[in-house]
C-alpha cells in the first residue's frame, strides 16, 4: 500500500468510501484485479456507454426503415449492428412509440436497465418512488415528468424482471424532415428512450 | 422483502436531478467497476435483499451494492473479514491514503475484450413451451422467501401472454441461497391495470412483465 | 405503505426480551398518556402510516406516536410549530430541565372516569347486511393510497363468512386525508392459508380478519 | 417553565425525550392536560392495566363453566363483569384454545391489542418480525417461542386491523385440578392470552 493523495484537499473519509478503498486495495494486492483495469471501466461508463449510443440507435431507426424493421423484430441484433452490446445487453427488446401507444420501462424489484444503449440509470430510475409508482400509476409519473397522455393513448409500463432489457423507440417529432441521422441523434434524450418524455419538435422550441 | 415494492404506496414524487453525473462520487465508480469485473456467481441480488428493510431503504444504490460486494468476495474466499476489517482500519487511520496503484495492460485488455461481449445468461435455443401468444394465464401464487423474479403485485393475477422471449435459466432461490435449477420458457405477459389494480387503475394502462413458465398456469 | 406488513418477507426472528418494562423510557410513558389524554380525530395512525418509509422503519414505537401526535396537534391548532421548535431548543440548551407541574385533581378524575368507560366506535345497533356466516366472498382489490384496514396480503382473495360483529365507521381515507363517510356491517372472514400462500402456506392453517361489508363481494 | 432535576445524573438527551418535554411543557402551559393527569395514566398502565387482569378472566372462566359461555358469547360484556374495560378494548372477542385448534393474535397494519385485559404490548409483537410473519408463517414463529403444534392442530391467526380486539383463552393445564381461582389466575401468562404459548402443567416444572 502506498500513495498519498497530495491534491491538498481534505478529504472527508465517508465509510463507504474507506470500504470501497479497503476492498480495492486487497483486491489489487491479492492481483485479482489491477487499478487500470478499474480506471478503464469507470471510464467506459462515464465516456462511451450511454445515452448517445441509444440516441445513435434511434436516429438509424427514424431513417432506414429496413434498420427499424429489425430493430424492433430483434432489438439486440440490430443494435450490435452499430457496435453496442456488452453487459446488461444480453437481449434488448426495442418497444416503440406510437400516437396510439406509449410504452415506458421500469424495474420494480431491483434497477435493470439497458446497459449498451443507455449507460447506467439515473438516480431517479433508481428511486424507491419510480421503482414503487410506474406500475401503478404511470400517467402520474409521466405527468410529473410533464408528459400528459390523453385517455385515448394506451400506456404500457414494462417491468424488466428478467435478463431482458427494454429500450423505447421515440416518435420521431415533427420539424425534423431532411435532418441527417447525426442530426437527429442530437435530438434523442434519455428520457424518452426510458419512455418517461415525448421528443419535442425543435421547431417547438424555436 | 421490501425490495419487491411495485405498487407500494408512499414513497412521495419522483425527484429529478439535472444534469446527473454518472457517479456522484469517486467511490461509487470503483465499486461499480470492481464488481463488473470481479463476477460472483449469483450476482448481488440476494444479498442486497437480505438486507435489513431499514438498512435497504437507508443505503443508497451503491451502498448497497458495496454491502452486497463485499459479502460475496468474502463468501467466496477472494479477502477474509478480518484483513477486509484491518484495511479498512488502515485507510481510517490514514486520511488520503489511497489504494496502491498496480496497473495490468494485460488485464485491461481482456477485461474489455469480456466486457464488449454479450453475456447471455445461460439457456437452450429452443425446446417445447405450454403457451402461445393470446393465450389467458394466471400467474401462480408463489411465496418464496428466497431470490424470486415474481413480483407480489403480480401474483394471482389473469393476463395474456403476448409473446415467447426464450429459454432462460431459472433465478429464484428455494430455500434461501440456492438458486432452482432449471432453464424454461421466459414469456412477456401482459396485465391490464383494472386487473392489477382495480376501481384505482389508471384508465387505459396496462403492464407488461416477464414471466417464467413455471409462474404461470392457464385460466 | 410499508407499514402494510402482513406476509413481506426479510424481517428476522421474533426478538423477545425477558421482563420488559412496560416502557422502556420515560418520555415513552409521556408521550402515550400525552395522547391518550389529548385524543385527536383520525387518531395517530394516518399520519405514522405517511411517515417516509425509511423513517418508518428506522423510528420505534412511541418514536412514530411523538412524530404523529406532533404533526396532529400542530394541525389541530393546540401549539405552532414555531413555539414547538422554540421550546425544544429550551430544552436542548438547559439539560436537566424539566417541564414546569402543574396539578389539577379535577382533570384526573375526568380522565380517569373518561378512560375507565368503554370507547364504542360510533356505529349503528343494527342494519341491513348483504352476507351471512358461511357465504364463500372474495375480497374486493381495491388499493388506496390513503389509510385503509384492507391490507394488501389478503386483497383478492376467496373467503368465508365467519360471523357479523356490528356495524361499524368506515376507517379509510379516500383521498388521503378524507376519511370515508358510512357505516357498514364487519364481518370475521377467514382464509385458508394456501389460498393466501399457495404453495408456501404451512399445513392446517388460516387467517381470521375483519372485513368491512364494501370491502366483499360474493364469490 | 421551572424546575431543574437534581438528582445528579447527566441526561443524555436524546430528540424524542426534548421533543416530548416540548410538547407536554406547552399543553400544561396551556392547560390541555396538566402534569398529574399524565402521571396518573402513566401509573395506571404500568401498575393497573396488564396481563393480571386477562389472567383473572381466564381463570374466571376456567372454573366457571356459565362465565366462560358468556364470555365466549360476548368477550366484552364478560370481561366488564370483572371491572375490565376502557380504551382499546370497545369489543373484545375471546377465543378459545382446544386440543384441536389454536388461536393466535396479529396485528399487521399497526400494533392493536386488547388493553384493557393484557396492558400494552410488549416489543415483539409492535415488531415487524412478528406483524409480517405471523400471518405467513404462523407455526414457524410459533416454534421461536417453543410451541411445536401437531400438523392435525388448526392454526388459526387473527389479525386485528377493525376496532375489534382479540384475547386468546388458553386450555387448562392438567394437574390444576382443585384449584382457586386466585391459584389459577397465577399461571396464566400474557403468552398464551396472546396466543404465542400455552400454559405449561404445575407439575412437569416440579
Amino acid at each position: 500500500m502506498s500513495g498519498h493523495h497530495d491534491d491538498g484537499h481534505t478529504h472527508e473519509q465517508n465509510e463507504a468510501e474507506l470500504r470501497t478503498k479497503a476492498l480495492e486495495s486487497l483486491l489489487v494486492e491479492k492481483g485479482i484485479i489491477s487499478t487500470d483495469v478499474i480506471d478503464d471501466v469507470v471510464r467506459a461508463y462515464e465516456q462511451d456507454i450511454g445515452p448517445m449510443n441509444g440516441a445513435k440507435v434511434v436516429a438509424r431507426a427514424w431513417t432506414d426503415p429496413a434498420y427499424r424493421e429489425r430493430l424492433l423484430k430483434d432489438g439486440t441484433t440490430a443494435i450490435a449492428e452499430l457496435g453496442f452490446q456488452g453487459a446488461q445487453g444480453a437481449e434488448i427488446v426495442v418497444l416503440e412509440n406510437t400516437p396510439d401507444t406509449h410504452n415506458m420501462v421500469v424495474c420494480t424489484l431491483c434497477s435493470c436497465y439497458p446497459w449498451p444503449v443507455l449507460g447506467l440509470p439515473p438516480a431517479w430510475y433508481k428511486s424507491e418512488a419510480y421503482r414503487s409508482r410506474a406500475v401503478i400509476e404511470p400517467r402520474a409519473v409521466l405527468s410529473e415528468f410533464g408528459l400528459e397522455l390523453e385517455e385515448a393513448v394506451e400506456v404500457r409500463v414494462w417491468d424488466s424482471n428478467s435478463d431482458v432489457r427494454y429500450m423505447v423507440l421515440p416518435e420521431r417529432p415533427e420539424g425534423t424532415e431532411g435532418m441527417s441521422e447525426d442530426e437527429l441523434a442530437e435530438f434523442v434524450t434519455r428520457d424518452a428512450m426510458i419512455g418517461v418524455a415525448k421528443i419535442a419538435s425543435p421547431a417547438a422550441t424555436v | 422483502g421490501v425490495h419487491d415494492m411495485g405498487g407500494m404506496h408512499g414513497f412521495g414524487p419522483v425527484l429529478r436531478e439535472e444534469n446527473e453525473p454518472v457517479f456522484h462520487e469517486p467511490w461509487e465508480g470503483r465499486v461499480f467497476a470492481l464488481n463488473l469485473t470481479t463476477p460472483l456467481s449469483g450476482g448481488l441480488r440476494p444479498a442486497i435483499e437480505a438486507m435489513r428493510p431499514a438498512d435497504y431503504l437507508n443505503s443508497s444504490y451503491y451502498e448497497k451494492w458495496l454491502h452486497a460486494k463485499t459479502v460475496g468476495l468474502i463468501a467466496a474466499g477472494y479477502v477474509t473479514e478480518a484483513e477486509l476489517e484491518a484495511r479498512v482500519q488502515e485507510f481510517r487511520d490514514n486520511p488520503g491514503l489511497e489504494p496502491e496503484r498496480v496497473e495490468n495492460p494485460v488485464l485491461v485488455a481482456e477485461q474489455r475484450e469480456r466486457l464488449a461481449g454479450i453475456f447471455p445468461p445461460a439457456r437452450n435455443p429452443e425446446g417445447d413451451s405450454s403457451f402461445r401468444p393470446g393465450d389467458a394465464v394466471r400467474v401462480r401464487n408463489i411465496n418464496l422467501a428466497g431470490h424470486t423474479r415474481l413480483p407480489r403485485y403480480i401474483r394471482g393475477h389473469l393476463g395474456t401472454v403476448d409473446r415467447l422471449y426464450g429459454w432462460h435459466e431459472l433465478q429464484d432461490q428455494d430455500p434461501p441461497g440456492v438458486t432452482k435449477e432449471g432453464i424454461e420458457p421466459v414469456y412477456s405477459v401482459r396485465f391490464e391495470g383494472a386487473e392489477l389494480w382495480g376501481e384505482q387503475a389508471e384508465p387505459n394502462s396496462c403492464v407488461y412483465i416477464d414471466m417464467w413458465e413455471s409462474y404461470l398456469e392457464s385460466a
